[in-house]
């Protein structure tokens, strides 16, 4: 597999390992080959996988176009290129683990069987919204899916993922708390308040860098005293520096569930980086016109879900199955969309309730 | 049977009956464990508890914030000591922009049973970045419970009642009021969030008072009786949620309001309770309604600029004196 | 001459201008230089002042902040841009404890000329965490100047008067004003802080607003002029410093006030001015003192709710009409 | 010289040249004499050096009778046995330097020269003291002399000495931001922010961590993810780390001459980790008993004062010499004394001073 793990003592000299950089595309392709003929994943997880990408690129692509209709308000911000760490820790994950992402968090809560549905509305801020309208993009979160919010300040959610685990050490539960972040949020001094906690206390997270080269517009290597802005910091918590093709599915369900099975054996937590590449600009306001245009090309070549679908008929999946894949996810979203066209604005009485656990929002008698 | 114990220790008290009466109650901080607090007001918790509900935490105010409110979300009720108000600065993204906001961001799919403890207020001689009275900075964001006792009986039934509420709830121990001793009975005290005391009746003006600032208000009141104005004192106990019932009631009755707080004046405390007051009572009010306050300006060092820079006795007696004329 | 141009362009000519006046103007934040500002407002400054001026910095509030605190004191006269309100919180420690306070803390020693520029405020769909209007957040701190222009004009005069100021400024600018336009003269634009606007004369009532509600106010005062009503509307474009004369002057003469402000009820600027007149000029009073707020909750995302939420020209309206009653 | 350096890339695995710790004793004495062997330091640097030493222990010593006869009120935090690092900084800074310390920074405003009247005036609250008695024992100023500030709120003045290094940057003016701060310092975001910025901007800036091995009560090592709370993290910002013998005066000092240097120059950041330790608690009302017999015994032993003056003597300094240092420095602290015991308190007006530049408070017309 295209992950390189190495503990803290080795760290700093060699990334050269690190294959998931568009200049090495052909490298990577090869590390990619290497990860099926392990063999470890049969095919029920590889195509659990690729549905997972297809689910997510199918979504996003409809709620891209709802936007573009003015039907989405606000702001949004597109997984479309990076499906497949979603994907991959979505697969990884057991049911009762928790997931915390960010703003851009369509993926993420979606790979974790949120209905689509809900989401959509939600998007269109509708009563029927996983929110009853009140998140937005933003703020996607489905509890009973383990979905424990997206967070819209950069940071914010590192140490409230730390405390989701810390929950499950003391309640003895075995669960486990995932955190996506970007690159940039590497940068904030809630990461590392978050990180240096977490290893103290040995807390079941998995922290998932997901460095997509970029913050809003502005390149992560023009702001970051390290190359690897995740990787190169684990030794400052006592941690191996890992990372992986975020790129590539297996790649990423294997470096999952490594981390996630350590963190559940009581083994404290892991900070990993994956490299990968949004397809758009940071949000629906963004052109991404500061990216040149090799570099975008480049990574296009690297798009997880042709690059998969390929491999995965290379190594005999039928097109059939993928073609099946394919057309669920594309029913499943034109019943998303429908659903959330169809469904109500929220009640103007549902702005002033659930302040308080009483339901209400008064603060005084 | 009571018994007298400081502010101080009343803390320690509630803590244990909740952790008692709670096996999902967890506390952290900064030197709370081991040391028992900075302010000693958690001693002999590790030794009840053990390392496991009772945990010191690195210098790292956003991440301690951010343990509790994981936890809370996902089953555990934790208590979390910001060991000064002050530093809530440095984890205010946690208290203002996450904690409050996520049960109705996420329509109630999530509640947050925390409660951040914090010592706050001045006049100890700690300076400018150790001694604010930041009360009103929580009142100004929706979503928290904002709770100060002013004496060790409260400090233990609104501290249970805090802990055992569903939602998030910040709870302001004045730190002048550590030492300082009060009677309490035997037994679990569990207190209400959201009511009033009437700690003094009269007839001529209401003193609106909270934490520190309620003994002074009672002094005053003493005072000012024997000037002849007959002076009622009310301790709000709790700003969110606040009992405008006791406060309204008691300025129709008197006619003349003043409000007492520790924290600089702009847009502190007072200022809501004198709107509400100016707002839906205005027909009954026969004086100008009256803040003292700490002065717009950052806490000095020197004893002798503090004792001039916090509301005294003798500044709220003068301020009755001109609202009843 | 003048020209029509949006309160966003305002933004970049006003730091152009204070950059060309003043070599010591430098310019920090996130995907402010190459990209131009999230919200556009500060396009071609990088081109015109090079990057040694105009600097890109990582997502790191704090470290903004600091380097904007620690070069004010040596020299340069930064404006350092927080993208949104919000994240203030972020680094609230730098805005409420360190910055307000070095000066008193130092007697005098160190100056702070630093502009703390923000898109403040909702509006856009953005959600609880992207829309807090906290421009009270700010006036409760000692030792903060609290600026927030309704148009560009003021955009540009009131930040050139930040720049130039020798103290620490907040400067609120309303993202949901951004595309709004306004007349500019030619030339350097510099106003005064401290200073209110009468925008508009009336005899019945006063309207005390800021930012995104000045515009509100006005058209609420036109409806209430077809009411019978006729409402004075006061813009207040700084709140510390704060025109008291300016409010007190009109509430004594329209004897009833309305403030009419985009943040949460409690302890907001409306309450202070509210508290200010019920102090100061009880007496004058006809009618309640009324806040016109946005409800104590967070924002809510759906267009629908957000809509509900905001104060609007209607429950101006009303609040007016019963005001007067 | 005691110092040990290392490059990024080979940092994390073997500290054991760190000879910092009292198990070691033995050694830092060796490495102590290789420190003057080097014979880079003439006498002048080393009774300065001394000097500096004397002055702030007589002076804390007086400050702490004063706390006890109640003359001082509130809280205070004092350097007694880590007054080696103050000293050998404020030997090797030049006098338009800007120094930025903590709560615990009576060392580092006197190293610089600051009036010991007018900084034990201001412990004492009267109107002639550095801050006219409004800063109090925690917020020591001295601009005239550098000194731009002692911060109370961890961490925060990190990212403010950055301001200073940037502006010097710009101003050209080779001036260098040398900022103290603790082991515990390390674990709050403001450090990771600052320590980035610092790097990527390149600033003339000097980050010194006094690991004392305590925080107030608590142990470093009970909440931090990896032994050297500051060097092991060094790379993280691409940095490389760095370990004093915060004992040795002179190692101190060499090893902040050489990152002074480096700074002035343009070679950007440096972070420093100084092993010490207090005698006393963590303040005035610390009595300091969670802290084993046997390390503050050994820790005792290598009291920085009394080991440099053997080591002075050994290397042929004259005792007349010595004691006229020490003399010195008993005449000013007494004198100091007398100035602040006899200094008025300030007038009660002075307390809305100084809010604004106008020199007043007013917030309204
Ligand atoms: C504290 C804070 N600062 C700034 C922002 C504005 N902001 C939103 S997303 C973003 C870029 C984040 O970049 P990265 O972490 O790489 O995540 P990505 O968007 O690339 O997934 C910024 C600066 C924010 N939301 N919170
Ligand atoms: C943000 C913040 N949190 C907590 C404190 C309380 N506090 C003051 S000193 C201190 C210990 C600091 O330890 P360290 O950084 O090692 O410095 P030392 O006191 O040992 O020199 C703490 C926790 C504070 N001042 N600021
Ligand atoms: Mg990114
Ligand atoms: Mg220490």
């Amino acid at each position: 597999m295209s992950a390189t793990t190495k503990s803290a003592p080795e760290q700093g000299t060699d990334h050269d390992a690190d294959d998931a950089t568009p200049a090495t595309g052909d490298d990577a392709e090869a590390a990619t080959a290497d990860a099926s003929a392990d063999g470890h994943l049969d095919d029920v997880v590889r195509l659990g996988l690729y549905e997972q990408v297809v689910r997510i690129r199918t979504f996003e692509e409809r709620a891209y176009r709802l936007f573009m209709e003015g039907l989405v308000k606000g702001t949004s911000h597109l997984s479309l290129g990076m499906e497949a760490i979603a994907a991959g820790f979505g697969e990884a994950m057991r049911a009762d683990d928790y997931t915390f992402c960010t703003y851009r968090g369509h993926a993420h809560t979606l790979a974790r069987g949120t209905d689509m549905g809900g989401v959509m509305a939600e998007l269109l801020g509708r009563a029927t919204g996983v929110c009853g309208g009140k998140g937005g993009s933003m703020h996607l979160t489905s509890v009973e899916h383990g979905a424990m919010g997206s967070y819209a300040i950069i940071g914010a959610h590192l140490p409230i993922a730390n405390g989701a685990a810390w929950s499950a050490q003391i309640r003895g539960t075995g669960q486990v708390a995932v955190c996506f972040f970007g690159d940039g949020t590497t940068n904030i001094g809630a990461f590392h308040e978050a990180l240096n906690l977490a290893k103290v206390w040995d807390l079941p997270v998995v922290f998932v860098c997901e460095n997509n080269l970029y913050m809003e517009y502005t390149a992560i290597g023009d702001v970051t005293a390290v190359e690897h802005p995740a990787a190169d910091r684990a030794s400052a918590y006592g941690l191996p520096s890992i990372i992986v093709d975020g790129n590539d599915p297996e790649a990423v369900y294997e470096v999952a569930t490594e981390a996630i099975a350590r963190a559940r054996a009581g083994e404290g937590p892991s900070l990993i980086e994956a490299k990968t590449y949004r397809h758009g600009g940071h949000s629906r306001a963004d052109p991404g016109t500061y990216r040149p245009a090799e570099e975008v090309e480049a990574w296009l070549e690297r798009d997880p879900m042709p690059t998969y679908r390929a491999r995965l008929q290379e190594t005999g999946i039928t097109e059939e199955r993928l073609e099946e894949i394919e057309a669920r996810a594309q029913s499943d979203v034109d019943a998303a969309t429908e659903f959330a066209k169809s469904s109500p604005v929220p009640e103007l009485q549902a702005a002033y309730t659930n302040v308080w656990a009483d339901g209400g929002s008064s603060w005084r008698n | 049977m009571a018994e007298l114990i400081t502010y101080r220790d009343a803390v320690a008290r509630g803590l244990a009956q909740e952790m008692r009466h709670d096996e999902t109650v967890h506390f952290i901080g900064e030197d709370v464990a081991a040391a028992g607090g900075v302010f000693k007001a958690t001693k002999g918790l590790l030794e009840e508890f053990g390392p496991e509900r009772v945990r010191d935490t690195p210098i790292s105010e956003e991440a301690i914030l951010g343990a509790a409110m994981g936890a809370a979300m996902t089953g555990i009720r934790p208590v979390a000591e910001i060991m000064f108000s002050d530093f809530l600065a440095t984890c205010w993204d946690l208290v203002a922009v996450e904690i409050p906001k996520t049960r109705y961001m996420t329509d109630g799919q999530i509640s947050l049973p925390l409660v951040i403890r914090t010592a706050n207020g001045g006049g100890l001689r700690f300076g400018a970045q150790h001694s604010q009275a930041v009360e009103n900075w929580a009142m100004s964001i929706p979503g928290l419970k904002v709770v100060a006792p002013s004496n060790p009986k409260d400090v233990i039934g609104l501290l249970a009642a805090a802990i055992r509420d569903p939602d998030p709830v910040l709870f302001f121990e004045q730190k002048s009021l550590y030492p300082t001793k009060g009677e309490v009975p035997d037994g679990e005290i569990v207190d209400e969030l959201g009511v009033a005391t009437t700690v003094r009746q009269g007839s001529d003006v209401t003193i609106v008072a909270l934490a520190s600032m309620v003994r002074r208000a009672v002094e005053a009141a003493d005072e000012l009786d024997s000037l002849g104005i007959s002076a009622e004192v009310i301790d709000l106990r709790s700003l969110v949620p606040l009992d405008t019932n006791t406060i309204i009631e008691s300025v129709k009755r008197t006619t003349r309001m003043i409000t007492v707080e520790e924290n600089p004046r702009l847009c502190g405390w007072g200022a809501e309770i004198v709107s509400i007051v100016a707002e839906e009572c205005i027909w009954h009010i026969d004086g100008p309604l009256t803040r003292v306050t700490t002065p717009h300006i950052p806490l000095p060092s020197a004893d002798a600029l503090e004792d001039e820079f916090l509301p005294s006795v003798e500044r709220i007696v003068a301020a009755a004196q001109k609202v009843v004329q």
